[in-house]
């Protein structure tokens, strides 16, 4: 992605890297599914962005996949999930706003060191982008610790997921359109089993708040 | 010979439907392995040829290699005597079992038991050896708790088999560190290999093996399973596991530290001095306040281990100073009182089988009045007896005298510290002889004299023929071994000799009438005379007495109770008969003694029963293995922690491992 | 071995059973003296002995064959015991039985049977002599083999005749060790012959008695030899004690003369050590039992200093 | 042409499966069928490997020494499995536990998750690995949640989201590591051997990073302290067949997985690096799966935490390095034998008492002699016992330490004993005291079928005869594949 803009790309980076601050922020669980909406619309413009200089069939598919995938369909499962429990503010946390804040600045501050650096090779682009990435990766994970709701745990990893994928696009590792298309399929049936299993697990514990679950230990 | 055993497992295992095919096809076919065992030990032992066998497995570093040299014929002779006359016994005594237990599954264990003792004393091959070392505890195991049904047995056998396993760790260790010397496991390379070792490993070899095979041989402190362990098993069991099997460790010891690792240091035999004093002393001890008769024994095969550890400790010290003939007659003197404790503990056991089958329970104090009811079994538990209290003519007389003469000799030959060590050692075997002496009158008096305490001692009637000619053969065995002491010691020379580090050491002479003399005649002793002696005295005796009151007529009539009737329950209890020493040694016995007194009314002036319990507080249990166990038991409640069942503490972790390895690496570049 | 000694090997064997009821006689003459009694004539023994033999005897009915055997064993023993330790001579060459761990523990298979003899009976009184017999016994082994090794570390020998022959030669200066080893003998010598302030060898008193509680159920001919065992026992302790530690006088050669003249020199020595006895027996008390390990620990211990001062 | 057979034939019985209405036989046939053939397809590779060095299926599919040695457990303990579920099941069903739908729904998911495994193991590209990986995942989770009750949804929810988020970190090392192939040209298709040949021009620390995230990321797979928490959930609460196949076989397979990358991770590092991390997770692996199983107290728990132990101890063979790598990799198989018998003994035993408290479990010897049995023999052999192949590998193991580890071995050692103590003292109470029966349900004394004792008989016969002796064919495909690990 040489061609393009430097600045373009920060604008994308820190896109996707703000919806993942945000999703910490936010209260509604609807809300967060918009913002996954949001960080998945940032990857899919950068996937298209990047398919110019390489243009196939295939990779075109690949990338509606994607979008349909990412944008739409899970999306669509989460709302289906929240209209059926009235789930709209089951948002619960072990640390508060401030302390979340606070761990989400340690972990950019840890991207920002040197240690990072050597990850700076594969930058052909800038390292910022790489960083910030390198940031939405670290900040998902710590969306699924700190939250307690399924729903968010799942918005959590697909971000994460969101993040590997940036960070592959700025360090211009890309698939091959096939192998991108069966990592799509997978992260739906992914995305439907998930799915399927948190409206069980509401059906047996009458909540989605995954604490409840800790009848296995020891 | 190993066909035969093997026949004989499976034969049994297929014929576990039928009770009395399965035992006579074990029984006979270990009969027949063990005899050829004893033939080609034997043959081995005497021609000086060192039989070699080796199968190459398929896996890295094992092989199958045996190898009969001097060392494993002797032991595997001992193994192949005592199993003979064992399952002689096992053909008869078994039948209890008939219809309660499997006696196909006794007879594989036990089939697999002998070969893989007979395995562990001829293996050259580290892994090999460790495999049929573990084999053999296995074996043993399922023998321990072979009366399932038995919940003490199951606690038993957990104990012994953890206990083993703890071992076997360190004997893995120990053999760990011979490969990181020499990378090799084979016994012949490690020796060839290992004489540059630095100290450090030197001495943590010998530390891990000393622990490792500590555990089999039953070392004070080590010796917690033993005592529950061998009461759990038949009868022959125990007398094997006692008898044959707490000696492998012996061997190994014997195998490592005057075969294996070449020059010893000091401290190692003045270890072994301490520990062989510690064990015999306290053993013995613990022996007199036990009521138990198979418990007893097995505190009494401590002891005897403690014994051969001084002969082998003195040995070792000798050897570290180069004196090889002087460590030579301790390696003699422990050799052979391997082989009594051998012969006399089996008989012991087998006659405490013979009692138990007899009286159905295995507390001594309802006994009593047995040697009319079984006078065969009475004889030959009474000839066990002289010989484990060391009484001349008997075999174990000699082996302690051996050991006292190689104890001697350090007190002449060494400075301030170690001469304190080896008079200290000297006494507690002096002690030791004594106190093994009153445990015996207590085991034998109380059961066998007096009047019959219970109404099983009572209907007690004498074990069947095949038991009582198993106890017969060991009988006339430690008779002969005591009086032909002088030709065994010279055969076990030779196998003293043969060690790798005492190479060519001379022990003893056996001069006219089989007159033993060791240094140069610093001490004779002349084990037939004694015999003789004795036996001629006797004879004379009698005769003399016989015929100056021929005319005097002998009554019977009831024993003098100062006018009252006499009742069993006024005859001396085991626990009264050993009260007294027990405490003497309270400081290290830490008896406790409950009294406990029923009144007639509430008065209490007017007793109708009294009781008294005494016991010994298990120091080991409390200051050692309790505390151990507690400890784990509370890491692994803050380890169970980890698994809290909180999903999103479990992902802390991943994150945490994530970026505690990468600050890791930061560090790193 | 040739004609010429079989007189002498004879006189060793026979000296013993012969002599020591006169000892006993000796010793309890003594203490009636010093009692303030006249006391039995020193003979008495000899004729308890003939009395008993004489008289018919009573088993009891609980008693099994090993009460019937162990006189006849016991006494045997102490024949053997009695041939095997030096006496007059240090010239019969026993390198056969002459070892003294074969003494002390043919002592210990004598005291076995004792007490297993004791327990036969089922008499309450029999059980706890045995019991306190075993406790003695096995205590006083480190301080008697002890006591006797520091002997025989100092004369290079095991043997007792060779013992007694080399501490003859020693010169008086190297006596420290060999005085503190008869200490401690001295004390093992009262645990083993039932003598104050271990055991009362007057009474029948369930109290203080050991010995005598095991031969209770004795009589006529069986209690007749269980009294000279332990009268031999006694002299042998005696003799040890007289010709190991003090050995001058002792014959070096099977010679009439010096065997008559050591003969003589023999019964004064052990005379001073009836004496001894007795002046101990009439001015201590008996220990409780439970003090008697103290003593005998003390025995060792004293023991192990000797060694420790050899060489 | 075969490896594509061990694909094919399991979607093709998965998709037949799916077709089956009503008739539980049907399934049960199909199932019969496939497996044989999985078992003989694998066993054909596995000699072609032994032959040729390597068996190829276009550019997509193909298997070296290493691959094969987990082929061989996947489908060894694959086909075992079918049997015994063929079995298990028909006990659930007549005891009216569960019905046909979900029966067809258990053979095709138990399908789709062998494909995965075989697919995961014969693909020569990383990300179709990982997608396979992934696939078994999501095979997987419905079979953990298999009885529907509210723990084993718990057990599979944590085992979703657990592995999903190690499985994508594991992704994010795949991607670093495939940087190299970056220059070469952008649609390139990469495969292993790409990967190794362009090890080195691959920038150390970047390296180092991508092998620290592959590490935790399939670690997590593998049950790699501390990310091994699903673990005693998900196999615990499996049924026992799919327990089996989850510890005996995926395990395997995730473990292929970082063992592919090690020797990816060693063309650009030194072998230091990776041996020091493997070390390092496999003492930790070991530790705290010893210490728990002490205080264990179900069954099926203590089995799921010994199979982290001994992903623990092959971690640490290979980390060792030289004779340990040879033994890790010998250690799997027999691994993957022995729990395989424990969990179909365990199955055994749940299917009979109904619990899986170990508590409520007493006299099994009594009330099914031949599961206690093998129960008993699968303890001994598990906590390697000798004559069991197992005692070898760890001794092996240790050996390979000994020289530059000391502190390490003697800790495993002594943590060994541990595990072995803790195991003893359960496996001795459920199998050898007494059974009381409560007066409200006794239960009848007996084997459930003999389809559920001769699979955990074979494969037990199979332990026992691999422990005396290893044939060279398979001895010389772990010299091979270990020598791979080695470099």
């Amino acid at each position: 992605m040489a061609h393009l803009n430097q600045q373009t790309l920060l604008v994308f980076a820190t896109i996707i890297f703000a919806s993942a601050v945000f999703l910490h922020l936010t209260r509604k669980n609807t809300s967060a599914v918009r913002l996954y909406m949001v960080q998945s619309s940032a990857i899919a413009a950068l996937l298209i962005l990047s398919s110019f200089d390489r243009f196939s069939p295939l990779l075109i598919v690949a990338i509606v996949a994607t979008v349909a995938v990412k944008i739409f369909i899970a999306p669509y499962f989460f709302y289906g999930l929240i209209r059926r429990h009235q789930l709209k503010f089951s948002v619960n946390t072990y640390l508060n706003t401030p302390v979340s804040l606070m761990v989400i600045a340690a972990l950019l501050v840890l991207t920002r060191s040197d240690f990072f650096s050597a990850l700076a090779v594969l930058a052909t682009s800038g390292d910022k982008m790489l960083r910030l990435a390198f940031a939405t990766v670290l900040i998902s994970l710590f969306l699924a610790i700190n939250r307690k709701g399924a729903l968010s745990q799942m918005i959590g990893i697909l971000s994460l997921e969101n993040g590997i994928v940036a960070f592959a696009l700025f360090a211009g590792l890309e698939q091959s359109p096939g192998l991108q298309l069966g990592i799509t399929f997978n992260i739906l049936i992914w995305v439907i089993i998930a799915t399927v299993f948190a409206s069980m697990i509401f059906r047996k514990f009458g909540s989605l708040d995954v604490t409840a679950m800790k009848k296995l230990k020891g | 010979m190993l066909a035969m055993f093997a026949a004989g497992a499976f034969g049994a295992l297929l014929l576990q439907q039928n009770d009395r095919a399965a035992n006579l096809w074990g029984n006979c076919l270990a009969i027949a392995g063990s005899g050829t065992g004893l033939i080609f030990s034997g043959a081995a032992l005497l021609r000086g040829t060192i039989p070699v066998f080796v199968i190459d497995s398929s896996f890295p570093l094992l092989s199958l290699s045996l190898r009969f040299d001097q060392l494993s014929a002797f032991f595997m002779m001992i193994i192949s005597l005592v199993a003979l006359l064992c399952s002689v016994y096992a053909l008869g005594s078994v039948r209890h079992y008939y219809g309660k237990y499997s006696i196909g599954v006794l007879g594989f264990f036990y089939n697999v038991f002998i070969v893989s003792m007979m395995l562990v004393v001829t293996a050259h091959n580290a892994l090999f050896f460790l495999i049929v070392w573990e084999v053999m505890s296995l074996a043993s195991y399922f023998l321990v708790i072979y009366e399932r049904r038995e919940t003490a047995s199951i606690r038993a056998g957990s104990l012994y088999f953890i206990m083993m396993h703890a071992g076997t760790a360190f004997i893995i260790f120990a053999f760990l560190l011979m490969y990181r010397l020499t990378g090799s496991v084979e016994f012949e390379a490690i020796r060839g290999g290992i004489g540059a070792a630095s100290p450090l490993m030197k001495n943590a070899i010998f530390i891990s093996a000393l622990i490792g095979f500590g555990v089999k041989a039953g070392i004070i402190p080590l010796h917690v399973w033993l005592p529950s362990a061998h009461p759990a098993a038949p009868s022959h069991i125990s007398a094997l596991m006692s008898g044959v099997m707490i000696k492998t460790g012996i061997y190994m010891m014997i195998r490592i530290y005057f075969d294996i690792l070449s020059g010893a240091y000091l401290w190692w035999g003045l270890a072994l001095l301490v520990i062989g004093a510690m064990s015999s002393l306290l053993g013995v001890l613990y022996a007199l306040s036990e009521h138990d008769l198979k418990r007893l024994l097995a505190y009494h095969s401590i002891e005897n281990i403690g014994i051969i550890l001084l002969g082998l400790g003195s040995a070792l010290v000798f050897s570290s100073f180069g004196l090889n003939t002087l460590a030579a007659l301790g390696l003699a003197a422990a050799l052979f009182h391997t082989m009594n404790h051998a012969t006399f503990k089996a008989l012991l056991f087998l006659g405490a089988g013979a009692v138990i089958a007899g009286t159905h329970t295995r507390n001594i104090e309802k006994y009593g009045g047995l040697i009319r009811l079984m006078p065969q079994t009475a004889f030959f538990f009474l000839v066990g007896s002289m010989a484990i209290s060391a009484l001349p003519p008997l075999n174990g007389f000699f082996s302690e005298w051996l050991t006292f003469q190689a104890l001697f000799q350090g007190v002449l030959a060494f400075d301030v510290v170690t001469k304190i060590i080896f008079i200290l050692s000297i006494g507690s075997l002096a002690f030791t002889g004594g106190l093994a002496a009153a445990c015996f009158v207590k085991a034998f008096g109380i059961t066998f004299l007096a009047r019959p305490r219970s109404e099983q001692a009572a209907q007690a009637s004498e074990t069947a023929m095949l038991p009582r000619l198993a106890m017969a053969g060991l009988a006339l065995l430690i008779v002969g071994l005591g009086v032909f002491s002088g030709m065994v010691l010279r055969t076990l020379a030779t196998v003293a000799g043969s060690m790798a580090n005492l190479q060519g050491a001379e022990t003893a002479d056996v001069a006219q009438f089989k007159s033993v003399s060791i240094q140069n005649g610093f001490a004779v002793t002349s084990m037939p005379a004694i015999f003789i002696g004795v036996i001629a005295a006797a004879v004379a005796v009698t005769v003399a007495v016989s015929l100056l009151t021929r005319k005097r007529k002998t009554a019977t009539g009831p024993t003098w109770n100062c006018g009252s009737d006499l009742t069993p329950r006024m005859e001396i209890t085991a626990t009264g008969f050993s009260r007294s020493l027990i405490t003497i040694a309270r400081g290290v016995l830490r008896p406790s003694s409950e009294t406990e007194i029923e009144y007639h009314d509430a008065s209490s002036y007017f007793p109708r029963v009294g009781t008294v319990t005494t016991s010994l507080h298990d120091i080991y249990q409390t200051f050692i293995y309790k505390p151990l166990r507690d400890l784990t038991t509370i890491i692994a409640g803050q380890f169970t922690k980890v698994q809290s069942g909180n999903i999103n503490a479990y992902i802390l972790y991943i994150f945490l491992t994530l970026i505690g390895l990468l600050f890791f690496l930061d560090l790193q570049s | 071995m040739n004609i010429s000694e079989i007189p002498y090997w004879l006189l060793q064997i026979m000296l013993i059973p012969a002599l020591s009821p006169f000892f006993i006689g000796v010793t309890c003459r003594i203490k009636a003296i010093m009692q303030n009694r006249r006391g039995a004539p020193v003979l008495q023994p000899y004729r308890d002995l003939r009395k008993l033999f004489q008289k018919d005897e009573v088993i009891s009915e609980d008693a099994s064959w090993l009460f019937r055997a162990a006189p006849y064993l016991i006494f045997a023993v102490t024949l053997v015991i009695g041939a095997s330790i030096p006496l007059v001579t240090t010239a019969l060459p026993n390198s056969y039985t002459g070892d003294f761990l074969v003494v002390v523990y043919l002592v210990a298979l004598g005291t076995f049977f004792l007490a297993l003899a004791g327990i036969d009976s089922g008499s309450a009184f029999g059980g706890f002599g045995s019991s306190r017999e075993m406790m003695v016994a096995a205590l006083t082994e480190g301080g008697l083999v002890l006591s006797l090794l520091t002997l025989a570390l100092i004369s290079k020998t095991t043997n007792l005749a060779a013992i007694s022959e080399n501490i003859g030669s020693l010169p008086l200066t190297s006596f420290t060790p060999i005085i503190l080893a008869f200490i401690s003998f001295s004390i093992a010598l009262l645990a083993e012959t039932c003598r104050y302030p271990f055991d009362n060898p007057a009474t029948h008193l369930e109290l203080t008695m050991i010995h005598e509680a095991m031969i209770l159920e004795y009589s006529g001919k069986r209690l007749a030899l269980m009294e000279w065992a332990s009268a031999n026992k006694y002299l042998i302790f005696i003799a040890l004690g007289a010709n190991l530690f003090f050995p001058r006088g002792i014959a070096g050669s099977l010679e009439f003369v010096p065997v008559m003249l050591a003969l003589a020199l023999f019964a004064g020595k052990v005379l001073l050590f009836c004496l001894a006895i007795a002046i101990i027996e009439s001015s201590i008390a008996k220990l409780r039992i439970f003090r008697l390990p103290d003593l005998l620990f003390t025995s060792f211990v004293i023991s192990v200093i000797a060694i420790g001062l050899v060489n | 042409m075969i490896l594509l057979i061990l694909i094919a034939a399991p979607l093709l019985a998965a998709l037949a499966s799916l077709a089956v209405r009503k008739k539980i036989l049907v399934l049960e046939i199909i199932a019969m069928i496939v497996a044989p053939v999985e078992f003989v397809a694998a066993a054909t590779i596995a000699t072609q490997v032994y032959r040729q060095g390597r068996s190829e299926y276009g550019v997509y599919l193909a298997a070296g020494a290493l691959e094969t040695v987990v082929l061989i457990t996947v489908a060894l303990v694959g086909l075992a499995a079918t049997f015994y579920s063929i079995g298990y099941l028909r006990e659930e069903v007549r005891k009216q536990i569960i019905g046909f739908s979900r029966v067809r729904q258990f053979f095709i998911l138990f399908h789709f998750f062998l494909m995965a495994m075989f697919f995961a193991v014969i693909t020569v590209s990383p990300i179709m690995m990982w997608i396979a990986i992934e696939a078994t995942t999501l095979s997987t989770a419905f079979l953990i949640s298999f009885y529907n009750k509210a723990s084993s949804m718990e057990a599979a929810w944590k085992y979703l989201i657990i592995n999903s988020i190690g499985l994508l970190l594991g992704f994010f090392g795949t991607l670093l590591f495939l940087t190299p192939g970056n220059d070469a040209g952008v649609d390139k298709f990469v495969d292993w051997r790409s990967l190794v040949e362009s090890g080195g021009s691959m920038n150390p620390t970047l390296a180092k990073v991508a092998f620290i995230f592959v590490l935790i990321g399939y670690g997590t797979k593998v049950g790699l302290a501390p990310m091994h928490t699903w673990l005693p959930d998900a196999h615990s609460k499996a049924p026992s067949p799919i327990s089996a196949l989850l510890s005996g076989s995926l395990l395997n397979v995730a473990m292929l997985a970082i063992l592919k990358y090690k020797i990816v991770a060693d063309a650009a590092i030194p072998t230091s690096f990776s041996r020091s991390l493997m070390i390092y997770f496999g003492v930790v692996t070991i530790t705290i799966p010893a210490f728990i199983i002490i205080v264990q107290k179900n069954y099926k728990r203590l089995f799921a935490y010994s199979s982290i132990e001994h992903m623990g101890i092959v971690t640490l063979g290979i980390g060792f390095g030289g004779l340990g790598t040879f033994a890790a990799l010998l250690h799997m198989i027999y691994h993957s034998l022995a729990k395989s018998v424990l969990f179909f003994s365990a199955g055994n035993i749940l299917l009979k008492y109904g619990s899986t408290k170990m508590q409520k479990v007493r006299g099994v010897l009594s009330v099914m002699p031949v599961t206690g049995v093998l129960l008993l023999i699968g303890f001994l052999a598990i906590t390697g016992m000798p004559p069991f192949g197992l005692f070898l590998t760890e001794i092996y193991i240790l050996s390979a330490g000994i020289a530059d580890h000391l502190p390490v071995v003697i800790g495993v050692l002594l943590l060994l004993l541990l595990v072995f103590a803790g195991f003893l003292r359960h496996i001795v109470g459920m199998t050898l005291s007494s059974y009381k029966a409560p007066d409200t349900t006794p239960i009848a004394c007996g084997e459930s079928g003999y389809l559920t004792v001769i699979p955990p008989i074979l494969l037990l016969s199979l332990l026992i005869v691999a422990g005396f002796y290893l044939p060279a064919p398979i001895k010389s495909l772990l010299d091979s594949a270990a020598s791979l690990i080695n470099g």
